[in-house]
């Protein structure tokens, strides 16, 4: 595998979006033809060689490519969007959609991420070293297929609305949420081992969603249906299992019905 | 001798009242009364003539003070504006008309420009709500012709829509509701006793950010499934009574406003209200509406949505692509992210309804503000334009609350030389396209 | 205005019975005419062919609905808004496009006019401000009237000159084109959650039966004499076993004879009739029912049909057949969009996904193709997408490519995940018949305009009609044998002439043309009933006074109208 | 009796606010209107706060000066209500959960008497915050 390295020369005025920064656009450039991709900044479209110092080279195919993302990207939006295969590593914190319609590939984040990150993620591995923002692996508006795929990791706290509309794939958040996690789930796992705020599981059709933590307010569409003891994560622990939401449509498969399930360390 | 004009249209809610009678003084130039519109309403045409209205464009000094310039002058400085800032925030709307939108939407596009709408703030919850998952609804008249339960949920219409219970949703009297008040069941769900509560047969008092929860245990009743014993601090057995007898209706309506839109969850408070009025036409017939405020707020996302296909928080920035994130292209994000970098106000007052952090951004950016009136935006921005006031002064496309549009009309001549929100655009456009031709972006 | 002569083309139109010959077309002032001065520009199609500009007879372009469409689906254009280079502006949106790109989207299929196939007339001026944002095509629109409570009133009375009176008035007040009617009943019956699936079901309340609303609106509408015909979207749609209502519907057309100064020879057009020719009593055991819907409407020549092609899309269903939409939701549970208008009508919107792999769409693939190839008149049988229901119109070179090459669609069939079930369950694998050229043009251009009454000026290159052309770049001595190919030719005309103006240079849109909106003024007897009807209504159950109703003039600033005269019919 | 009250604020229209507004953002209707907090009588005693006195209203973002008055629209204890305005802005969270809509309703505010304080005009509290009155 062979890496790109781009280091940024100096933080926009505005907010840089990045679209292009993926090892997917990258394979089978030279350095000179990945300095003049562009960006946008508000209307504006530099290259990438205005803002960044490029190094290394890229691979023939993005599986071959690996890129490396040095400074201060906190105002930059895209890196990592769309990339079907590769390695993507950021060494700062970044802006919104940061891996979002991410199919495959692994893209690492050291540092916090901002909202809209891992949006409808549908494969690959996404792993967030520091904290993420608002609807993290949620759907784009008005859509009803969120993350359908992969794996999706936070060491820290993510904010509200995580994982809405989520039809596939795992998500593992380290630390705490905000309100709204799995609101419309249809599938998928997510594995919470801090806290929840309130509203965990609201309208979800079908999916399961670990908590180790505590739930602020539990919905009183969920009720408890018995005790489990299951291995979470790498956890063997006892879990209260609730179904629900049972204000929701549920499917049925051979004459019973499918519930979602909340399972609750004890 | 003065005149009457009838069937004028209330620029004021969005309730579109289009039955009031202005009479107007001989020469066209003042209103002398209005009929049948109510107190917001009346003092809206009233205030039409106030004494030292500002007719000309301001500029601010640099010792904080305004000074009188021409329009040219106005129309100069606001193109420049727009085609030398690389993202700029257009942001109001909701209190113009269709056919100056459109103008507006023209130049945002030229410039790379956000346009956005006063729902950001009012109902721009109810809109991601209905991205989400539909809304099924209807016309004010459907309620007023069918509706036998009635459910105000977080709105207050006797303070917000005054003349929406009487000509809608309570008192009238339809083809299929001769016993008008009589024959309707009327709810409020809310976590104060407002006056529209006061109207109601049933008050639900609510524990104030517990919608979600409440309305979650409706859903769940309606399943026939256990419920706690209370939720957001109203008793099981009343939610199992009232989704009984919700299930009776032979049609029912919930309205519901800012009280859903703007407390924890938003979005997500009216999405589940909507999947409860869903349900509920598993039994009978439900229709759900959304207390749209701004007289034009809808005729906004309307506009947007034809030519670009997103009702508010439209990124033209790019010039060549339409985008749409609300918590991304929704003004006060931009503004709390410091985002844009100069502001173009129409038609509203975020200085008066945008939270202070926000407005502190603006006030640090270019800044224009188009409106008939000093306002608390005009007296932060670099420019203030006076125009006419639509609605009163020149007439233009409305759509009510439910969507209809309906067309409002001019009743008084503007101040002379004050030019209408049309024109201006026009202008500025015009300008815009010198500009670029001339080699500014 | 320019002269143009388009030289060596090969001319394909039905109006003369020409076939393919080369021959040159002259154009002047915005007409074609018989010949023009050495000074006009010389457009070279050789090689190319040249047909009128297209006519579409129905699809969801503008109002309400359409727009609901648009805006609660924002992920049908988050990936998909784009500004071409030019002098047009931003074009976003798969299913259900923005106005920018409807307009040019048809220019560049070599289209020039579209109907817009319901308005709620409540509704009209939201209709008319999307017409008049809508560049380069003329349009008009269609009221809905089967729901109307005038009509069920006046209807179950046999009252047909106050509901011709009545559908005079709307017209007026709507700038409204001819009477659209839609699940007649049902859309009333939905207002309390209910429906009729057949045309005898009575309507509650209203004590009448779908059955009897048609006859009466197709009686009402000859008594007017419009230019259309009354134009039905039939009870019980997408339903197995549906076919049966459909030609009891179609049956009630017989002995009715066109009373017109418009040469349209139907007196009912009934719509997408792809969703009505469905045999069964479920999914499991759906079949198509296209044979006998057809064997009927070829037979009487007094129908004319369009298709409602599907075309395997992701898209958005919308229709003011709210009960439907409803029901659909329940099957997909994909978000459901209902609004139902005060006396009026209703609508419905669900958004949805034609899986090639699912045999029951698959099957209404073949069902839609099945009817156009079926159809032995071309002139009466017209394809349509009924966009956005069966699929965008965009998609409508690539529909062609299924009906004009025998090989492209049995590759699809075959190719479906379920080919042997949609087989069986259909017929189309054992039809040969390719759509040629000329009857394409039949089916796109003279057939519509005659059945919409415009044949005087449109759906031809007669001299003196309309120069409103299209030039493909098609050698029809080399038609090309592959799907791609034949879609890639028919998606961006050469050339598009509207009114004699180059709208479209190879696919680029390079003039705005001079749109135009399209209504109908039927002047009728003064009919005192039914202005003191209007009256009454307004002041005790719309929502909105009379005097806000009508359509301002401003909103259709060139408007095209046909002008009917009824008030001596007695 | 407690030098300061901690109450869940929330920011609504009234019809008199309706009304100002048309009258002018400078209006005395508008002014009277927007200046005040509704607070439930049992929260005015805990406070010692005598209706139609001044009291000091901070929120996480910064505090405003309103005058404390009943309201007909009855709320429970421990909820409060500042009409929607300037004044009831300088104290609302911009943070929008990523959804556009501010805190405009549902946070959590600290109330004292600041009954010698002065209340600031519509124009004058909103420069003020934003830095651009001279002193």
């Amino acid at each position: 595998m062979n890496t790109v390295t781009l280091t940024l020369k100096k933080v926009p005025e505005l907010y840089l979006e990045c679209e292009q920064v993926t090892p997917d656009t990258f394979a089978g450039k030279t350095l000179d033809q990945i300095a003049g991709i562009t960006g946008y900044h508000g209307k504006e479209m530099p290259t990438m060689g205005e803002y960044f110092t490029i190094t290394g080279e890229s691979g023939a195919t993005a599986a071959e490519t690996k890129i490396v993302v040095n400074g201060d990207c906190t105002k930059i939006k895209y890196l990592g969007a769309k990339m079907t295969a590769g390695e993507m590593v950021i060494n700062s914190a970044c802006d919104m959609y940061t891996g979002a319609w991410m199919k495959g590939g692994k893209l690492t984040v050291n540092g916090d991420v901002h909202s809209f990150c891992g949006l409808a993620m549908a494969g690959g591995e996404f792993i967030i070293n520091g904290n993420a923002g608002n609807y993290l692996g949620a759907a784009y508006r008005g859509d009803w297929r969120g993350m359908s795929g992969g794996v999706l990791r936070v060491k820290g706290n993510a904010g509200s609305d995580v994982a809405t509309f989520m039809t596939g794939g795992e998500m593992i958040i380290g630390g705490d949420v905000d309100i709204h996690l799995g609101t419309h789930m249809e599938g998928g796992k997510i594995i919470l081992k801090g806290d929840a705020n309130r509203r965990i599981g609201g309208q979800l059709v079908k999916g399961e969603i670990y908590v180790f933590g505590t739930i602020n307010v539990m919905l009183p569409g969920y009720k408890p249906v018995g005790e489990v003891e299951l291995e979470v994560d790498g956890t063997k622990a006892k879990f209260v299992d609730y179904i629900g939401d049972l204000g929701e449509r549920h499917p049925k498969r051979k004459g019973e019905t499918v519930y979602g399930h909340l399972y609750m360390k004890k | 001798m003065p005149k009457e004009v009838t069937d004028v249209i209330c620029p004021f809610c969005g309730t579109l009242c289009d039955d009031i009678v202005i009479t107007v003084s001989d020469d066209n130039k003042t209103i002398l009364g209005v009929k049948n519109a109510c107190a917001i309403g009346a003092e809206k045409f009233n205030h039409q003539r106030e004494p030292g209205r500002v007719t000309r464009p301001r500029m601010r000094q640099a010792d904080g003070t305004f000074k009188e310039v021409s329009y040219d002058e106005a129309i100069d400085w606001t193109a420049k504006m727009l085609v030398k800032s690389r993202k700029t925030l257009m942001y109001g709307w909701a209190s113009t008309s269709c056919q100056a939108m459109s103008i507006g939407h023209e130049i945002a596009e030229k410039t790379g420009a956000i346009v956005d709408n006063c729902a950001t703030v009012c109902h721009g919850s109810s809109l991601i709500a209905i991205e989400d998952v539909g809304v099924p609804s209807c016309t004010l008249g459907e309620v007023k012709n069918r509706a036998d339960r009635v459910i105000f949920w977080g709105c207050n219409p006797a303070h917000a829509h005054p003349r929406h219970m009487s000509r809608y949703s309570i008192f009238p009297r339809g083809f299929f509701t001769v016993k008008g008040h009589k024959g309707r069941k009327i709810y409020c769900v809310d976590c104060r006793y407002t006056d529209t509560a006061k109207c109601a047969d049933e008050f639900i008092q609510v524990q104030q950010g517990f919608d979600y929860e409440l309305l979650n245990a409706f859903r769940t009743a309606a399943r026939g499934e256990a419920l706690p014993d209370t939720v957001g601090g109203v008793p099981r057995e009343k939610i199992y009574e009232i989704v009984e007898d919700l299930k009776q209706a032979r049609f029912g309506v919930i309205f519901f406003g800012m009280g859903l839109t703007h407390s924890m969850g938003r979005n997500h408070n009216i999405d589940i209200a909507i999947n409860l009025t869903r349900d509920m036409n598993d039994y009978t017939k439900f229709a759900i509406m959304a207390m749209r405020g701004h007289w034009n707020v809808t005729g906004s996302g309307q506009v947007l949505g034809w030519q670009y296909g997103f009702p508010y928080a439209v990124d033209l920035s790019r010039r060549d692509q339409a985008r749409h994130q609300t918590g991304e292209t929704t003004s006060v994000d931009l503004l709390n992210r410091s985002e844009v970098e100069a502001c173009f106000y129409i038609a509203t007052d975020p200085g008066a309804h945008f939270p202070v952090d926000a407005m502190i951004s603006s006030s640090r950016k270019p800044t224009v503000t188009i409106d008939p009136h000093i306002n608390c935006t005009t007296e932060i921005s670099d420019l203030h334009i006076p125009v006419a006031l639509v609605g009163v002064e020149v007439g233009g496309c409305a759509y009510r609350m439910d969507n209809v549009p309906i067309e409002t009309r001019k009743v008084v001549e503007p101040p002379e030389g004050v030019l209408t929100d049309e024109e201006l655009l026009t202008k500025i456009s015009k300008r815009v396209d010198e500009l670029i031709a001339g080699g500014g972006t | 205005m320019s002269e143009y002569i388009i030289r060596n083309g090969h001319v394909f139109d039905p109006v003369q019975g020409i076939k393919g010959d080369k021959k040159d077309i002259a154009v002047n002032d915005g007409k074609i005419v018989d010949k023009v001065g050495s000074g006009a520009k010389v457009i070279d199609a050789k090689d190319k062919t040249v047909m009128a500009g297209a006519l579409e007879v129905h699809a969801h372009v503008a109002g309400p609905k359409v727009n609901a469409g648009r805006w609660y689906r924002p992920e049908d254009k988050h990936f998909d808004s784009h500004k071409k280079p030019g002098m047009t502006r931003i074009e976003g949106g798969k299913s259900i496009p923005t106005v920018f790109k409807t307009g040019y989207e048809y220019a560049r299929l070599g289209f020039t006019f579209a109907m817009e196939a319901a308005m709620p007339p409540l509704y009209a001026r939201h209709v008319h401000e999307e017409i008049h944002d809508t560049p380069i095509i003329d349009e008009a629109a269609l009221p809905v009237f089967g729901n109307n409570w005038f009509i069920l009133e006046y209807l179950k009375n046999q009252e047909i000159e106050n509901t011709a009176a009545y559908i005079a008035w709307v017209l007026r007040q709507t700038k409204g084109y001819g009477v659209k009617c839609v699940n007649p009943g049902g859309t009333e019956a939905w207002a309390w959650g209910l429906n009729c699936l057949t045309i005898h079901d009575p309507v509650p309340y209203f004590d009448i039966t779908p059955a009897e609303i048609i006859t009466g609106l197709i009686k009402a509408n000859e008594f007017l004499g419009l230019p259309h015909s009354m134009h039905l979207h039939q009870n019980d749609l997408g339903n197995p076993g549906n076919y049966k209502t459909t030609i009891d519907s179609l049956k009630l057309a017989e002995n009715i004879k066109a009373t017109n100064n418009f040469g349209r020879e139907q007196v009912l057009h009934s719509t997408h009739i792809q969703f009505h020719s469905y045999k069964g009593t479920n999914w499991g055991d759906f079949e198509s029912g296209a044979k006998e819907v057809m064997d009927y409407v070829n037979k009487q020549k007094n129908l004319t049909i369009d298709t409602g092609n599907v075309t395997l899309d992701e898209t958005t269903t919308m229709t003011a057949d709210g009960p439907f939409e409803h029901h659909l939701h329940g099957l997909n549970h994909l978000k459901w969009f209902n609004v139902d208008v005060e006396l009026e009508t209703a609508a419905g919107i669900v958004p949805f996904i034609y899986d090639p792999n699912n045999a029951v769409f698959a099957s209404q693939w073949a069902v839609g193709l099945e009817i156009a190839l079926y159809a032995k008149d071309p002139m009466r049988c017209f394809i349509t997408t009924d966009h956005p229901n069966a699929g965008p119109f965009t998609r409508y070179p690539r529909v062609y490519s299924w009906l004009m090459s025998k090989k492209v669609r049995d590759e699809r069939l075959n190719s479906f995940k379920k080919a042997d079930k949609v087989i069986s369950a259909t017929t189309l694998q054992e039809i040969d018949r390719e759509i040629t050229l000329y009857e394409l043009a039949a089916m796109t251009r003279a057939g519509p305009a005659k059945c919409l009454g415009l044949s005087k000026d449109y759906g031809g290159l007669k001299v003196g009609m309309n120069a409103d052309i299209a030039i493909y770049n098609i050698n029809p001595d080399k038609f090309p044998s592959d799907g791609p190919s034949i879609e890639k030719a028919f998606a961006n005309v050469a050339y598009l002439f509207k009114d004699g103006k180059i709208c479209v240079e190879e696919g680029k849109v390079v003039d705005m043309g001079h749109k135009q909106t399209f209504w109908v003024d039927a002047k009728v007897k003064e009919n005192k009933q039914v202005m003191h009807d209007v009256r009454e209504k307004f002041l005790r159950y719309y929502s909105v006074n009379e005097a806000n109703y009508p359509v301002p003039e401003s909103y259709a600033p060139h408007q095209h109208i046909i002008s009917v005269d009824a008030s001596g019919v007695r | 009796m407690a030098d300061k009250i901690t109450l869940n604020m929330i920011t609504c229209r009234t019809i008199q606010q309706g009304v100002g507004m048309e009258a002018g953002k400078t209006s005395k209707k508008y002014f009277d209107a927007c200046t005040i907090i509704h607070m439930h009588p049992e929260d005015m005693k805990n406070l010692g706060v005598w209706k139609n006195t001044n009291v000091k209203v901070t929120s996480s973002v910064g505090s405003v000066i309103v005058k404390a008055v009943e309201t007909r629209e009855d709320l429970v204890p421990g909820l409060a209500h500042i009409p929607m305005g300037p004044w009831a802005n300088r104290i609302v969270p911009a943070y929008t959960f990523s959804t556009g809509e501010p805190c405009f309703k549902g946070f959590p505010v600290d109330v004292e008497i600041a009954a010698n304080e002065r209340i600031m005009g519509a124009v004058e509290v909103l420069q003020d915050a934003c830095g651009l009155i001279r002193k």
